[in-house]
């Protein structure tokens, strides 16, 4: 077992004088639809403080200057809601509606899969209850970092499921219908005044809109049972998974309804791999999921299938971090946001560009200098494979 | 950036506009109106997906509609399966706890089940579905459409019946755990059929306990199982029993009696040794598909020779009978078992009452459909000869006035 | 489970050779006069009239034109339609288990398996088959020969009409494995046989060359003979025995067709074939149909069902095809099989010909049995109304001039029939206090009397008794 | 399975009794084309021709219109075929630099000239189609795919070295089977089965709509080994079984060939005896005929009519009495029904059965019982007492003989036979005894063209052990051509597996972690690593349902540090040599196949679309 270092001593470590940061690169994306062409930012004390042409000529001339060359700065990539891997502390067992239950308290700032999220170019995570629950508990946004991961903030949004895995034959409800039974009774008894304990409370925060909601739905009878719900107890659901969600593709532009979607494989069917196109269509917003790797072979697939490049941007990283209320913080490089950006040869929906570094909190996790001599095959891009 | 369309925009395109208002008369075909006698020569005007004129040759057709011509074509109304089993997902049964009276099985439907397309192109265009078989008391069946253009416009009558299940199906599987606590998860409790019957009865006495009690003081708020019990007690709902022996049937009698609520009864295979019991009670019989397995008489299928002329039987003891589809997967050709009824002695027209109006009536709704009267839904088939003959198909089937595709 | 309290066999036998004592009449002579006649290989003929001679039909014609002779024995089946009866071209019926687990069995026969008492052969006569093509099943690569039986007698030799159709054979991977080792083991079994044959012969050839040369005594005469096990699989190379290649799908069919062109073979074709009908085609041989001939199939891509009738792929092929029927379910009905193949679109009377005639040709039967042709063994069927409705009931059923089945003698249907019995006795009048005894055992309930199950107490009635006199031993 | 669910209802039961159709659920659209010949090969290869070496330049002059091996029938063009002009922004060869609007030229089948727009003549009447932003790429080809097959083959265990995969290929119902819509105009199909040697793959021409042809005179190019174990290590003794096991495949195949020649030898020898000695008795023959009667001294009665335990086939009845009294039945095996059992000897004297007796096989005119003169109870109790006496004569019913191998002894039958009387008193020639031909066993037949160089070998090892196992065993059997696929641990011993001169095919080459326990190897980095070393690689697809992935894997390559111009050569030039095809695809050069790719964008763009291709100058896939 790793040593563990006191939390104390991280808390140490950030609070240092740290140095600002002026990056510059010949494409800067500060969003899926701003794209500064030689464009620069400036990072202190671990978020981005200006941007482009409003950096401060002084403060640029002490900051010490990352600079990429011609390569391409992205924003952090966030990863759609997940267990990192820990299916099993990340799922009740024996109860199966357990709402109040948070996420955040399962989190292991050293376990290795949140080591790798630099390595595909990511830099925050939606930890979420496993999709075995009815009810699973609270998720939780999670970045890792130099030394160690840490959670940077805890009760995001309430985990439910219907999708099969959460109807475990060894203990009620085993089948769709007593699943539905269940969660209509449960939000209706948080309606009524009389009832009371922690999580009642939980729902009822729902039922006022304080909560963002994500349930777990893959067949169409399951997404109309999700809907149903969302609409019966009015809040804006985000669907997780939705396999068959091309047939339904009407009610959820009608009832608002966002999608994370299953991880794309090139042996679906077509009209599940056109799918994130007709959604970017019909204006539904979405995102990619599944492990980092899987997120961003998904995105490559959908471009593949005629998704236009900037709301694949999106649904790797800014449209995660809208649909669970963490827009301010992740997703972007606003003036605000935490600067996790990343450093790629070329666009990183080409699977030719190869991944330089990445930074989180202005602190760099993964891969050498940027500024260094980059490897022969980036900058010979001849006619074959570059742009 | 989520662009938020204009709500009333989104809905229109959810809504799909169903019918083309416009009027269509179908002339000179023979028409089985259902409930009435034939018309050699017959017009069905329809419009707005209701049933608008249906008379002989000299019906007056509105002029603007378009008129199509059925020479030598038989129309029915859609035909009715008061007992479908909509696919086989295990999601049909609770095995949660045996008697779970308030849980729909409308939640666990997929509308794009293979088998609703498969039961439209047989001429199917109302189905009443039930849960599965493994719980004693399994829930509230519905009663929809076979197709609309959005899933949720497909319920007719949601809340149809209740469904409970005679017999030893219930009982298989489960085992009690020497110590186990009674309410463990692992421990479900009909182990025989004494047991199944009992749990039915329990949960009657306890709902009707707790309606006597509710009447009085304001003891804890009734469970919601125990509220649809009440309803089946005071006689609102009907309840579908699933007996196939003639024990079972003894056995669904007797309780309906004890308890006084109405019941129906489903799969009645040994209804023939019943006749008069049956006719006494005053229920009405869902037989299922017999037929199918059986050559006539051939002992091959354990000397199940007067199973086939169960039909003829009941129907002329006149208990009141519907013939479905029942348990039999395979079998989704409901106008098939029309046909092997009338082999074995039913005549024609009750035959396909059987399957159209009958139902209809059971089900509680030969106001919306059922058959082809004034008002009515515009639910009907258009077949290539008479529906009985072997060689017929269902050239198109019509739903609310919609034609549905057909698997070719 | 078989209801009967007595081995059916041994009771059978008793009571034959009990009417095997009745004197013979001098000549076995029949006439069938019926209002509307279906000779199958003619046009119809109204108010007609069938004479059949020692077993053999002599005359077909309108009953105005033909005289019937003064001795015949006449059934008047006036309202009535008559009928060659069925022919199935391939089944498993009356054979218990009928797939050996041994993969290579060329030797064996379905003579040693067929039951005559299996229940099957009743309801074929039920449904009125006049012969069934039996055959080993369809797991077993070189399952052994088939024959053709009628569905009547008390041994496999009364039955038969013609013994040793042919070798059955199957690309169905029964033994395991995936469906490239069936086509390698069946290639291996042929390759086999002919290395032996090539091996017999050249012994055989230099035998001779001894013998010519003087080296072996002139009289000394070859005397080894073919290895029993391998003489079907001999024949059949030798194309002297044909051979019934199940095909299951259209995978396999691209290896049928290579067999085909060096053995002289029959195609029984499983379904979903939809996409291999050009090769079918390619064959240029009629093909025997699985008895499920609609099967459902869903597109990957669309997700949409589609419908496909293996009879109508053929028929729009131009590919002559017989039908089959199943040994239980709807398929087990001719009326059943015969509508499904009009639903979807083929001729009525091409569809009688694929359960009549081109089975009777296909079996090399074409000239004995299939239609009412004159010369052809008498059997007929004849039915309550049109052969292709769900209504029609087979009144009676004639084989080789003996009637064999009649339905009111039929003791597994009294139960369906006895409110018509009822109804016929109330208007004749007189017999019914002779029907009232009858009734009089059964629970006098006010109300009709309840059709008591018809417990076959007491043995199995005799299988339906020949109407005429009894029928000599063959 | 498929579920009838047609109306037909099945009764459980009856259905369990074997009525179940096995029948794959993937079909194709319209029937496939002729399939391929028997894999008897249809022309053979003329002895001197080499097979296509790895990374030899295609040695015929590429300007020479008429390959050297095939010569092309005049008049072979279809008449009015005119010749076709490809213009595009960029032109990329493979063999040479990238050419800025380039130009090739196609005439028939073949490229005729390759060049920059204004320095290659046009020749008129031509058909000129321009892409001013297009990429012409040669046609792509897949070094391993498992397209046109179902999961029957991919499923199968029991095959063996003599299954060609040739013989099961079929037009498949799943859209990504249509490898001609993305752009691999040649592939190899090959199937991984639990099978430890799996057969011999089959390199194909995708056609149209997921049609396919196989590439004329070389169905089977490979023979598929696999020694890779799937687990993360292995115990050494568990490697050296494996290595035994495949080693030993290839003992005795000399003797096996050897035994074949011998054969031969041994059969003339017999020939030229047995003639010497029908000549020796002839002469006798001739020279006894004056003095003597011809009867022979013998005088044993002939013993074919008697003898019935002589003339009856050493292998006993078949199971049941063999000659049935009257019997309509044959015995088994008996020919023609209704009628005698066995061969003319059957048991007892048995009168010829009552009613006609129907000429053997030919199925029976069976008329009608006739009329018994006599009573019909009389003939009855005969038929009775026949048949009861001949179950009590006839012992036991024998079960058929296990069937022994089909080669009885070569000696004359059963001994009563006897030697031929003459020989014993003349000291003449003896009888030669006839050579027993040895049996035939495909799966050595094909490790004996491996040994020849005819077919490679193609091996399937993940780990670096059994990567080295797999070099030992070219050495030790010195075998020509050894190809390794899915060889994720081959960058540790990039430079042994150059100086054995193998080459690789790299599969799965995506950024994505490899299941346990391959996700320790990182397989974009592979190719880099490769060709550093310089050992010849090829991307592929490995798999039917990544072959619209096949440019984005070469891609991936790139980021893992391969040079783009290395990348576009593995998924076409190379695969070619590797295939043994590189004289007629791979690149675009005059003389080769016009197999041609013209994409919108760089083919390694997440969104290049394919706009063309060309399969032997038509066109195969157009975009709508």
């Amino acid at each position: 077992m790793r040593a563990l270092l006191p939390s104390t001593l991280l808390a140490l470590a950030a609070t240092l004088p740290a140095q600002d940061l002026l990056v510059r690169a010949k494409t800067v994306v500060v969003a899926p639809d701003t794209v500064l062409t030689d464009g620069r930012f400036l990072v202190r004390d671990g978020k981005v403080a200006y941007v482009g042409s409003d950096v401060p000529a002084d403060a640029a001339a002490k900051a010490t200057v990352v600079d990429c060359g011609d390569a391409v700065v992205v924003p952090g990539f966030v990863l759609a809601p997940t267990t990192l891997g820990r299916d099993g502390d990340l799922a009740e067992g024996a109860l199966p509606f357990t709402p109040d239950l948070r996420a955040a308290e399962a989190f292991d700032p050293w376990q290795d899969e949140l080591a790798k999220l630099p390595r595909a170019g990511f830099t925050a995570a939606v930890l979420a209850p496993s999709p075995r629950n009815l009810a699973g508990g609270l998720g939780a946004l999670v970045k890792p970092g130099a030394t160690g991961g840490r959670v940077a903030t805890a009760d995001l949004h309430l985990a439910l499921s219907l999708t099969a895995a959460a109807r475990n034959p060894e203990r009620p409800p085993t089948s769709l219908m007593g699943g539905v039974d269940l969660l209509r009774s449960a939000f209706a008894q948080a309606k009524s005044a009389a009832a009371a304990g922690p999580d009642v409370a939980v729902l009822r925060d729902v039922l006022q809109g304080g909560r963002k909601v994500a349930i777990a739905a893959d067949t169409l009878v399951e997404l109309q049972a999700a809907l149903d719900l969302a609409r019966d107890f009015g809040f804006e659901p985000v669907l997780v998974g939705a396999r068959d969600a091309d047939k339904a593709l009407p009610r959820l532009v009608a009832q608002r309804a966002a999608v994370v979607l299953a991880p794309l494989a090139p042996e679906m069917r077509r009209a599940q791999l056109e799918l994130p196109a007709r959604f970017a269509e019909a204006g539904v917003p979405f995102c990619f999921s599944g492990n980092p790797e899987q997120t961003r072979l998904s995105a490559v697939l959908a471009v593949r299938h005629g998704l236009d490049r900037q709301t694949a941007w999106a649904a790797l990283g800014r449209a995660t971090a809208t649909m669970f209320g963490a827009a301010g913080q992740v997703g972007a490089l606003r003036q605000g946001c935490a600067a996790d950006f990343a450093v790629w040869s070329g666009d990183p929906l080409d699977l030719g560009s190869s991944l330089r570094a990445v930074y989180v909190d202005g602190a760099r996790v993964h891969g050498g200098q940027p500024s260094a001599a980059a490897p022969a095959a980036s900058s010979s891009s001849t006619a074959a494979g570059g742009r | 950036m989520h662009r938020s369309l204009p709500l009333a925009a989104a809905l229109a395109l959810a809504a799909l506009l169903p019918a083309q208002d416009g009027v269509t008369a179908y002339r000179n075909a023979r028409i089985l109106p259902g409930g009435a006698p034939a018309i050699a020569n017959g017009t069905l005007v329809v419009g707005g997906g209701k049933v608008l004129a249906v008379g002989g040759a000299d019906t007056p057709v509105p002029d603007g509609a378009t008129v199509v011509d059925c020479a030598g074509k038989t129309i029915t109304p859609g035909l009715i399966d008061a007992s479908f089993r909509a696919g086989n997902t295990p999601d049909m049964n609770e095995n949660g706890a045996e008697v779970t009276p308030h849980l729909r099985v409308l939640d666990s439907l997929d509308p794009d089940d293979p088998s609703f397309v498969r039961a439209r192109s047989a001429g199917v265009t109302t189905v009443h579905v039930m849960p599965g078989s493994r719980s004693v008391i399994g829930g509230l069946g519905v009663v929809l459409k076979t197709h609309a253009a959005d899933p949720q416009a497909m319920v007719v009558k949601n809340d149809a019946s209740l469904r409970i299940v005679m017999g030893s199906e219930p009982s298989m599987g489960n085992r009690a755990i020497r110590g186990g606590s009674v309410d463990s998860i692992y421990y479900r409790r009909p182990t025989t059929r004494m047991g199944v019957v009992w749990a039915a009865r329990k949960a009657f006495f306890d709902a009707k306990e707790a309606m006597e009690q509710s009447v009085g003081a304001p003891g804890a708020p009734p469970s919601p199982g125990m509220e649809v019990l009440a309803r089946v007690l005071r006689g609102q709902l009907t309840a579908v029993t699933t007996a196939r022996s003639e024990q079972d049937l003894r056995t669904a009698l007797r309780l309906a009696t004890e308890f006084g609520y109405r019941t129906v009864i489903d799969d009645a295979q040994d209804a023939h040794m019943l006749v008069g019991e049956l006719k006494a009670a005053g229920t009405t019989v869902m037989l299922g598909a017999p037929s199918a397995t059986a050559v006539a008489g051939s002992a091959a299928s354990d000397g199940a020779d007067p199973r086939s002329a169960t039909v003829r039987l009941l129907a002329d003891a006149g208990v009141p009978f519907v013939i479905t589809t029942g348990s039999n997967l395979a079998a989704l050709d409901l106008v098939r078992e029309a046909m092997f009824a009338a082999r074995n002695g039913l005549d024609a027209a009750r035959a396909l009452d059987a399957v159209t109006i009958a139902p209809a009536k059971l089900l509680g709704i030969d106001q919306r459909t059922g058959s082809l009267q004034k008002g009515k839904d515009a639910d009907f088939v258009i077949w290539s000869t008479d529906p009985l003959d072997p060689a017929a198909a269902a050239a198109s089937v019509h739903i609310d006035g919609i034609a549905v595709q057909v698997i070719r | 489970m078989n209801s009967m309290s007595l081995p059916a066999s041994l009771l059978r036998c008793a009571v034959a050779a009990a009417l095997a004592a009745l004197p013979a009449v001098a000549q076995d002579l029949l006439a069938v006069k019926a209002s509307r006649i279906v000779p199958v290989s003619g046009p119809v003929v109204d108010d007609g009239v069938v004479l059949i001679q020692n077993g053999r039909i002599t005359k077909v014609g309108k009953q105005s034109e033909v005289e019937i002779p003064w001795a015949a024995k006449v059934i008047d089946a006036t309202g009535k339609t008559v009928m060659p009866t069925w022919v199935v071209a391939h089944s498993q019926g009356g054979v218990r288990n009928f797939n050996e687990n041994m993969q290579n069995v060329p030797w064996l026969t379905v003579a040693d398996a067929i039951d005559p008492a299996a229940v099957y052969f009743e309801d074929c006569l039920r449904n009125g088959v006049g012969a069934v093509h039996v055959m080993p099943g369809n797991q077993t690569l070189l399952a052994g020969q088939g024959m053709v039986v009628r569905p009547f007698g008390r041994t496999v030799e009364d039955m038969t009409i013609a013994a040793n159709t042919g070798m059955k054979m199957s690309l169905a991977s029964g033994g395991g494995g995936g469906r490239l080792q069936q086509i390698r083991r069946l290639r291996r079994a042929i390759t086999d046989v002919r290395e032996y044959l090539a091996d017999f012969d050249r012994r055989k050839g230099e035998f001779e060359k001894e013998q010519a040369a003087g080296a072996i005594p002139a009289d000394k005469k070859w005397t080894e003979e073919i290895d029993r096990t391998k003489k079907g699989a001999v024949d059949l190379v030798q194309k002297k025995a044909k051979g019934w290649l199940y095909v299951p799908s259209f995978a396999e069919m691209d290896e049928a067709l290579r067999l085909a062109q060096d053995l002289d073979l029959q195609i029984v074709l499983g379904s979903n074939i939809d996409e291999a009908v050009g090769l079918v085609k390619k064959l240029g041989k009629p093909v025997v149909l699985d008895d499920a001939i609609e099967y459902f199939e869903t597109d990957e891509e669309t997700q949409k069902e589609k419908r496909f009738c293996t009879a109508k792929l053929l028929a729009d092929a131009g590919v002559p095809f017989a039908l089959t029927l199943g040994l239980g379910g709807p398929t087990s009905y001719p009326w059943w099989q015969l509508g499904a193949c009009v639903r979807n679109g083929i001729a009525r009377d091409k569809a009688i010909e694929a359960l009549t005639m081109v089975p009777a040709q296909l079996l090399g039967l074409g000239d004995q049995i299939g239609s009412l042709g004159e010369g052809k063994l008498g059997n007929l069927q004849i039915l309550t109304g049109d052969p292709l409705q769900a209504t029609t009931w087979v009144e009676t059923v004639v084989l080789e001039g003996q009637v064999v089945y009649e339905r009111s003698k039929d003791p597994r249907l009294q139960y369906l029939f006895e409110a018509e019995k009822a109804k016929a006795s109330k208007a004749a009048g007189p017999e019914r206090k002779e029907t009232e005894k009858k009734e009089s055992d059964k629970k006098d309930g006010a109300e009709p009397a309840k059709a008591e199950p018809a417990k076959a107490e007491g043995g199995k009635q005799d299988a339906p008794k020949s109407g005429g006199d009894g029928r000599e031993v063959r | 399975m498929r579920i009838p669910r047609s109306p037909s209802l099945l009764g459980a039961s009856l259905c369990a009794l074997g009525l179940l159709l096995a029948a794959p659920a993937v079909r194709a659209q319209e029937p496939p084309p002729a399939p391929a010949p028997t894999p008897a090969p249809a022309e053979q290869r003329p002895a001197g021709q080499p097979a296509g070496q790895p990374g030899e330049q295609p040695a015929a002059d590429p300007g020479a219109v008429d390959a050297p091996r095939r010569q092309r029938r005049p008049g072979r063009l279809p008449p009015g075929f005119a010749p076709l002009v490809l213009e595009a922004g960029h032109v990329h060869p493979v063999t040479g630099p990238a050419i800025e609007n380039g130009v090739v030229v196609v005439r028939g089948e073949r490229i005729v000239a390759v060049g920059k727009k204004g320095e290659v003549e046009v020749p008129q009447g031509a058909i000129v189609r321009s892409f001013p932003t297009g990429h012409v790429y040669p046609g792509l080809i897949d070094a391993a795919t498992d397209a046109y097959t179902d999961g029957s083959l991919r499923s199968d265990g029991g095959a063996d070295g003599g299954t060609s995969f040739a013989d099961d290929l079929r037009k498949q119902e799943a859209r990504f089977h249509d490898l001609a819509a993305q752009g691999i105009t040649t592939a190899y199909v090959t199937v991984r089965s639990p099978a430890f040697v799996r057969g011999q793959g089959a390199i194909v021409r995708p056609k149209k709509d997921g049609a396919f042809e196989p590439w004329r005179d070389k169905e089977a190019t490979a023979l598929q080994m696999r020694l890779a174990s799937g687990t993360l290590m292995s115990h050494a003794l568990e490697r050296q079984q494996q290595f035994q096991q495949a080693d030993g495949l290839f003992e005795g195949l000399d003797e096996y060939r050897k035994s074949f020649t011998d054969h031969a030898d041994a059969l003339k020898k017999y020939d030229k005896e047995f003639a010497d000695y029908l000549a020796f008795h002839q002469k006798k023959k001739d020279g006894d005929k004056k003095p003597e009667g011809d009867k022979p001294a013998d005088a044993g009665k002939p013993a074919g009519a008697a003898a019935p335990a002589a003339g009856d086939a050493p292998a006993g009845p078949g199971p049941g009495p063999g000659g049935r009294p009257g019997g309509r039945r044959g015995g088994p095996g008996g020919q023609g029904g209704g009628g005698q059992g066995g061969g003319g000897q059957g048991g007892g004297g048995n009168e010829p059965p009552k009613g006609n007796e129907p000429p053997k096989n030919e199925p029976p005119k069976k008329d009608p019982p006739k009329q018994l003169e006599g009573a019909a109870a009389a003939a009855f109790e005969a038929a009775l007492a026949t048949l009861l006496d001949t179950i009590a004569q006839d012992p036991k019913p024998q079960d058929p003989p296990k069937p022994e191998g089909p080669k009885p002894d070569g000696q004359q039958p059963a001994p009563a036979g006897g030697a031929p009387a003459g020989e014993k008193k003349d000291e003449g020639p003896k009888r030669p005894t006839y050579p027993k031909p040895p049996q035939k066993d495909p799966q050595r037949d094909a490790l004996l063209k491996v040994l020849d160089g005819e077919l490679a070998l193609r091996v399937e090892a993940h780990r670096p052990d059994e990567l080295r196992a797999a070099l030992a065993l070219q050495q030790r059997r010195s075998i020509p051509l050894l190809v390794l696929e899915q060889a994720y641990g081959a960058g540790a011993l990039a430079d042994d597996l150059a100086k054995a001169g193998v080459s690789v095919v790299v599969t799965e080459c995506l950024p994505l972690t490899l299941a346990p326990p391959y996700d320790r190897f990182d397989v974009p980095a592979l190719p880099a690593k490769l060709a550093a070393a310089g050992v010849p690689f090829a991307i592929a697809t490995g798999r039917a349902s990544w072959s619209s992935l096949l440019p984005l894997q070469a891609a991936a390559a790139v980021a893992g540090g391969l040079p783009p111009a290395e990348a576009l050569r593995a998924i076409t030039l190379t695969p070619a040599e590797i295939l043994g095809v590189a004289k007629d695809t791979g690149s675009l050069q005059p003389g080769k196949y016009a197999d041609v790719l013209v994409t919108d964008r760089p083919l390694f763009q997440t969104d290049s679309r394919v706009l063309l291709v060309l399969g032997k100058g038509n066109a195969e896939y157009e975009v709508k």
